[in-house]
């Protein structure tokens, strides 16, 4: 016989100013099993969880229920008190008489009767809890990261400066991502080469780094604490050990003319190549579509010239299968181009700005190339159809953001800082130039933000106008920008030299397959979803697996940054344990009733269900039947819903504990 | 040969100052054995200043020609392209809000009837005829012909209400024209608006507007213009000479209806198309082009 | 008036099914044939294995070749497959079930050498076993049949059998139910649910029912009453035909063993319309590795759902 | 505080089988905010509306529900990927089930309540509970769970007689 202590809380008078809680105890305490009932003012402090344990001690109970707020404010603390006196912790129910109850209903005896019957299902509901033990699972203390821009060369840094070893996996030849390409950074116009060179090569001569560049993500197998990772490397042509980054191959290569997608296609490289010069790894890869050797099996020049041996035209991809306990995903973003959009996509090009094909109508990526020191212009703002140098020219931001017609309601937060910086850019450079800026608003919230905002307009003379831009275009060697000014209710027309686009922030290409890989969520955007907005917002849903950067959503450096090594500190938290501790609500199999037809694997969105062969001890065929992994069950319970004979069952939410309280009614 | 048959809504313009629209669109359809039965009672869409004055009564009016409409078999061809956009307009409105829909029900005291078509005489034209037949039907190619087709702000615009074509990048007038032999010009303006709105109240701001329309059409080289609103024409056609005074231009640019156009192509003579009641007189150029 | 069905087909395809069961027992590509025999009564049949080529001549098919062989795969002669690859005689609809069931990891592929029966149908009931197969003593399953040549087969008679269009009965009585009220509705099955006297023949014949422990025998906790008393039947026959949602092929063996006469292959065509109608699914005779309730689409109908 | 309850004949028992992360936690917001609403409801805890097995249902009808609500996160909410859409299809065809065999399905709500949504928790309860209280009580399982008879058709006088003999 169970003997369960049932405690109603007046939660001060939140609860007792509606429920009658002496008569909700001495209701309650007359029902069968329960051996003892009472009420107190608070039970959540102090004294309350002092008289809850005293009383699980005195009165032998074996079983609790707390009559309260919402299980969501209070469980845990009521399930440790019961702990700590001795229960566990999964013997504890919560009753919800507040937030269910008193606070939603005015009528004191209708409150009343209420707060009786769910105390009275919980009663039933707890008589039939069992026993959970906490569920440990070892943990791999080795982290994957996903992306070689900013964020993952931060989250990579400080994992593996905590001690722990990390993989760091880049798609591109290099690692910098779209950080390397910016020339200056906001809001104190430091070189952003300067700043991030310097982490790259950290990175590369990190003892507890090992970095895979020209290499992506295949496959991904398991759970926290234990993902096998299978890695595809990609041919590069050229033997990392042996190449010695002379680059003297790159020098030799009769094709020289191919454009350059790191300097936004504006300067050239040869075939076999470094993206661009401060690149890490300094090992050039060979472009297979474009080398002579690969295209018609002549050439051959750069491996007869190099000295080392390095060049390996027979390379194959290989596949490298890594075990870690924790994946950090940082696969940064792409930009939203104004081109014509394949029909039926959901996002839409700019026809009135021309469809990407007038030559000087730039992103703000492209003007980043032009201006930076190590650009394709060696930092000269020049036009690219003729490379004049714009005497007039406007930026319009929001271009593809919050513009729901074009299929992109979201603010991209970036370009209105980024833009005001191109506006001084430009002034510092040109000095007899004009620039304009078409705006809708300025955001620019952050620390130092909006005095850099008001400098461009304050001391660069940008003259901002704030209205969009309805049509670009092409008049003789200038580009005419018709737009409003909405501040004065005027049309504006422009000619300009050159126009730049702040045009939005759009996950990479290909980020939704990768999630598929992973198992983790997205927008419909392709953003990856945060398992909480507000309180895990570096988290995915699926356990183990972390973001940062823009992979997420836009952000700026500062904010990559942070995001980067709080998923960093994540990790660590997970790594500071040997074994992992969850939550036991996880589904089981009952083997005895399993007939295998697996419709749990089939609904469960975790991939938790295996298959698990019953032998006996000769080793022959029993039976096959289904497995959960607890290290992977969500906890969702779709798979007992779903299972015929209910031989899969959701500890803690087990079909006699709900059967026990619908019959309680 | 076609079974087409729509219920039409020429409009107050089509009855006053765009007659020649109303004549060709009746002649061309007569030809292309597409019928048309006029909407019996019809009256005003409130055209652009109703809407500015009282959401309520621009609504109540095309909700009630709405209603008149279904009295005919057939979807509803609408010449005008400020008709079509406010009828159009009503239905996404009263479609999407339920308040105002309540509130039009009440005024018509009747229920409103949004599952009907609307259709611009483009549409029929290019998708429900089809481009295909129509150019089987050309008996005078107008080849040599070079056209600026303008769209003016109304036709496609706001995204997702008039859903005729892509809203800033429509093809639909190039390619009945494409059909019917002319070419077209590739320029700038065929989306800015001519300023209808104003042409009463400001008319200093119309020619400003018009005449960039006109100039960039001219710097395209194109000989003429085609329109499918007679609001846009009165302002390119009937101003013109005004505005070659007041910015000392030479523009010269006839301006068509698409009706007169494909009409021409069909073989209707100048007389079917009301080619007379244009201001600038388009006899020269289409003589020149061995069109007359 | 009552128009006989041509089943003179069927003598050629019982040769055809011996000569193809005695060269695959003989061959030793299969270790059992599981089939139809003559059972005592004059016409009537039984389901047999045979593992010996001998024993292939007691191979027929008549009209009273009612059973789902299927069925004897997963539940009662459930030890059969396990010695080896195993020969069965099939239907059309009874290929459905095994399809069915091929999808629910029961049975492989592989493991079955499939004898398809070209099919013109079978008796609704063996009480008269010898009885003609006419336009009224046909199966109502075999009126709505469209599987009369079973496909994909390792073997399949040329026979053809004829297939005159008869009046659909299941689809004509679920128009007519449908049409009622709900307090009609409640008073029709409450009626028929109040006959049965729980023996659990449907359960037992099911090839789908395939579970070790039922749901429904278990009493911790009792999610459905198990006494013949009306409530408990109520929640049998519902829980019943939930679980065969989106799985029954339509062999309707559970109305034909029904000893009380409940008409319970009507809830199973009904689920069967409703789950083509909302998820364009049905039973056929491809393997589906995830069944219309294992499976979801983002665009699934919602308008029930406030 | 004290208000004066309204009077009605008949008071229905309304079941609510919600999931935890979306509908318990928007019913946790009408009470944060206070809102008010038919005192009528009995919330019962999931996981995910992915764990609500339609045996619950029927059970909670023969226990003596008047109605049923069954809610949970809106699409692409759910905090366990897919479970609600899992149980979209389920409950899409188990009501088709009950509708065939005579339940009125407006004792029978499905809805989508976030844990923003409390205003909307409390507008789907209230119509549900007014709309079962204007219906009455759910007679039919009521009635069927006090029928003793095994079968109409066995219980014939002369079985009477013969079991009176015994």
């Amino acid at each position: 016989m169970s003997r369960i202590g049932v405690f109603v809380c007046h939660c001060g008078e939140n609860i007792s100013r509606t429920v009658d809680v002496e008569r909700v105890a001495a209701e309650v305490g007359t029902m069968p099993g329960v051996a003892f009932a009472t009420d107190y003012k608070y039970m959540c402090s102090d004294p309350g969880q002092g008289l809850l344990k005293k009383a699980i001690q005195e009165q032998k109970l074996s079983h609790i229920v707390v009559a309260a707020c919402s299980p969501r404010m209070h469980e845990k603390t009521f399930r440790k008190a019961a702990e700590s006196a001795g229960l566990n912790p999964f013997l504890c129910e919560i009753a919800n008489i507040r937030e269910h109850c008193s606070w939603v209903h005015e009528n004191r005896e209708e409150a009343t009767a209420k707060a009786v019957e769910i105390v009275g299902m919980m009663v039933e509901r707890v008589k039939k809890n069992r026993v959970l033990p906490t569920i440990t699972v070892p943990v791999t203390k080795r982290s994957l990261v996903i992306g070689g821009g900013i964020a993952g060369i931060q989250a990579a840094l400080d994992i593996a400066d905590a001690g722990h070893d990390v993989v760091l996996v880049e798609r591109e030849p290099s690692i910098g991502g779209h950080m390397a390409q910016l020339s200056e950074t906001f809001p104190t116009l430091d070189c952003s080469q300067c700043i991030m060179t310097p982490k790259m090569v950290d990175v590369v001569n990190h003892p507890k780094i090992k970095l895979y560049t020209y290499a992506e993500v295949e496959h991904v197998e398991g759970y926290i604490g234990n993902f096998q990772i299978t890695i595809r490397k990609k041919a590069r042509s050229v033997d990392e050990d042996k190449c010695t980054g002379c680059g003297l191959c790159m020098e030799k290569c009769p094709v020289r003319k191919i454009p350059n997608q790191f300097d936004c296609n504006l300067g050239l490289r040869p075939a076999i190549y470094v993206p661009f010069p401060q690149a890490v790894p300094n090992t050039p890869v060979i472009d297979r579509e474009h080398c002579i050797k690969f295209k018609t099996g002549k050439c051959g020049l750069c491996q007869k010239i190099c000295g080392p041996g390095a060049v390996d035209y027979e390379q194959e991809d290989t596949l490298i299968i890594e075990p870690v306990g924790a994946i950090v995903v940082a696969t940064g973003f792409d930009l939203y181009s104004i081109t014509e959009k394949p029909k039926g996509s959901s996002i839409k090009g700019y026809g009135e700005f021309g469809h990407g094909k007038i030559p000087d109508v730039i992103d703000g990526m492209t003007f980043e190339r032009l201006a930076s020191a190590s650009g394709p212009t060696g930092g000269k703002i020049l036009r690219p159809s003729d490379g004049q140098e714009p005497k007039q020219i406007v930026f319009i931001q929001c271009v593809g953001s919050r513009a729901r017609e074009k299929g992109i309601s979201y603010c991209s937060k970036i370009c209105c800082m980024y833009t005001a910086k191109h506006t001084m850019l430009y002034k510092h450079k040109v000095h007899d130039g004009q620039a304009y800026v078409f705006f809708m608003d300025a955001r620019v919230p952050g620390k130092s933000y909006d005095e850099f905002w008001r400098r461009a307009i304050e001391d660069e003379e940008a003259v901002y106008i704030r209205g969009m831009v309805s049509r670009l275009y092409q008049k003789g060697n200038k580009i005419v920008v018709m737009g409003s000014d909405i501040s004065v209710g005027v049309q504006v027309e422009i000619e300009a030299d050159m126009v730049v686009l702040a045009t939005a922030v759009q996950p990479r290409t290909g980020a939704d397959s990768l999630a598929q890989k992973l198992g983790i969520s997205y927008d419909h955007y392709h953003f990856y979803s945060e398992a909480h907005a507000k309180l895990r917002p570096v988290e995915c849903a699926t356990a183990g697996i972390y973001l940062a950067g823009t992979c997420q959503g836009p952000k700026d450096i500062p904010d990559t940054v942070s995001q980067a090594s709080a998923a960093a500190a994540k990790v660590m938290t997970l790594f500071a344990k040997d074994k992992l501790e969850r939550e036991p609500i996880v589904a089981k199999v009952k083997e005895a009733g399993c007939v295998a037809c697996f419709y749990c694997k089939k609904v469960c969105p975790y991939g938790a269900v295996e298959e698990k062969e019953i032998r006996d001890r000769q080793g022959n065929l029993i039976k096959v039947v289904a497995y959960v992994n607890p290290g992977v069950c969500g906890g969702c319970g779709t798979c007992q819903a779903t299972c015929p004979s209910k031989s899969v069952e959701l500890d803690g939410y087990t079909d006699e504990q709900i059967v026990a309280m619908i019959e309680a009614l | 040969m076609s079974t087409l048959k729509y219920s039409y809504y020429p409009g107050c313009s089509l009855h006053a100052s765009a007659g020649e629209y109303d004549l060709s669109t009746r002649e061309l359809f007569k030809e292309l054995d597409i019928a048309l039965v006029e909407v019996p009672d019809w009256f005003c869409c409130g055209a652009t200043p109703a809407h500015n004055v009282d959401e309520l009564l621009s609504l109540s009016l095309c909700a009630k020609n709405l209603e008149l409409a279904e009295q005919v078999e057939g979807d509803l061809a609408v010449a005008c392209a400020a008709c079509f956009s406010r009828l159009k307009f009503t239905q996404h409105t009263l479609g999407e809000n339920e308040t105002k829909r309540t509130q039009v029900e009440k005024a018509l005291d009747a229920k409103v009837r949004l599952d009907g078509n609307v259709k611009h005489l483009l549409d029929i034209l290019a998708r429900d005829l089809g481009l295909d037949k129509l150019a089987g039907v050309v008996k005078t190619p107008l080849k040599g012909l070079k056209v600026a087709c303008y769209y003016g702000c109304l036709l496609t615009r706001p995204p997702g209400v008039p859903n005729l074509d892509c809203v800033e990048a429509p093809t639909i007038m190039e390619d009945l024209l494409a059909a019917v032999g002319a070419e077209t010009v590739s320029w700038t303006h065929r989306l800015e608006c001519c300023g209808a709105n104003f042409t009463l109240s400001r008319p200093g701001v119309v020619l400003q507007l018009t005449n960039a329309i006109l100039e960039s059409a001219k710097a395209a080289g194109a000989d003429c213009i085609m329109v499918a609103c007679p609001l846009c024409h009165g302002n390119l056609d009937i101003r013109q000479q005004e505005i070659e005074g007041v910015y000392k231009a030479d523009y010269k640019l006839p301006v068509f209806y698409i009706t007169q156009l494909v009409g021409m192509a069909c073989g209707l003579t100048p007389e079917r198309l009301g080619l007379e009641a244009l201001i600038v007189d388009p006899k020269t150029l289409l003589k020149e082009k061995g069109l007359l | 008036m009552t128009h006989a069905i041509d089943t003179s087909i069927y003598s050629a395809v019982t040769d055809a099914i011996r000569g193809e069961a005695q060269r695959i027992l003989s061959e030793g590509q299969v270790s059992a044939v599981v089939g139809y025999a003559a059972a005592r009564r004059k016409g009537s049949a039984q389901p047999i294995v045979i593992n010996q080529a001998d024993d292939a001549a007691k191979l027929i098919f008549t009209p009273a070749c009612v059973n789902n062989l299927a069925v004897y795969l997963t539940k009662a002669k459930k030890e059969i497959p396990k010695t080896g690859k195993i020969g069965i005689v099939v239907k059309g609809c009874d290929l459905k079930a095994l399809v069915g069931l091929m999808g629910e990891s029961q049975l492989k592929r592989e493991n079955l050498y499939l004898i398809g029966i070209p099919c013109a149908g079978v008796l609704a009931s063996t009480i008269q076993p010898d009885k003609e197969l006419t336009h009224d003593s046909i199966a109502s399953k075999c009126r709505e049949c469209d599987v009369h040549l079973p496909t994909g087969c390792d073997f399949l008679p040329s026979q053809q059998p004829g297939t005159p269009e008869l009046e659909k009965r299941y689809a004509a009585e679920i128009a007519r139910l449908e049409t009622m009220t709900p307090a009609e509705r409640w008073k029709y099955w409450k009626e028929q649910f109040s006959k049965c006297i729980k023996c659990y023949a449907c359960r037992q014949v099911c090839p789908f029912c395939f579970c070790e422990q039922c749901l429904c025998d278990r009493n911790k906790p009792q999610m459905v009453e198990t006494t013949p008393r009306p409530a408990g039947n109520f929640a049998w026959h519902v829980v019943r035909a939930m679980h065969l949602a989106g799985r029954c092929a339509g062999c309707a063996e559970c109305e034909r063993v029904c000893p009380m006469d409940i008409p319970l292959n009507l809830l199973n065509r009904k689920m069967a319309k409703e789950l083509k109608e909302l998820f364009e699914h049905e039973a056929g005779l491809e393997v589906n590795e995830k069944g219309p309730l294992a499976s979801f689409s983002e665009k699934d109908d919602q308008s029930f759902i406030k | 505080m004290h208000v004066e309850k309204q009077k009605h004949d008949f008071e229905p028992k309304i079941i609510a089988f919600v999931c935890t992360w979306c509908t318990y936690a928007g019913a946790d917001l009408a009470g944060t905010s206070r809102m008010q609403y038919p005192a009528n409801v009995r919330v019962l805890k999931f996981p995910c509306t992915g764990r609500i097995d339609p045996v619950f249902i029927l059970k909670a009808f023969q226990q003596g529900a008047d109605g049923v609500l069954v809610s949970g996160c809106h699409p692409g909410d759910c905090h366990y990927i897919a479970g609600n859409f899992h149980a979209r299809r389920r409950f899409a065809a188990f009501r088709k089930l009950l509708e065939f065999v005579g339940v009125d399905l407006n004792r029978l709500q499905f809805s989508w309540v976030s844990a923003a949504e409390g205003g909307k928790w409390v507008e789907v309860v209230t119509e549900l509970t007014e709309r079962v209280r204007d219906m009455g009580p759910m007679q039919e399982f009521k009635e069927l769970a006090m029928e003793e008879q095994w079968s109409g058709a066995i219980n014939t006088p002369e079985l009477q007689e013969a079991y009176n003999q015994i």
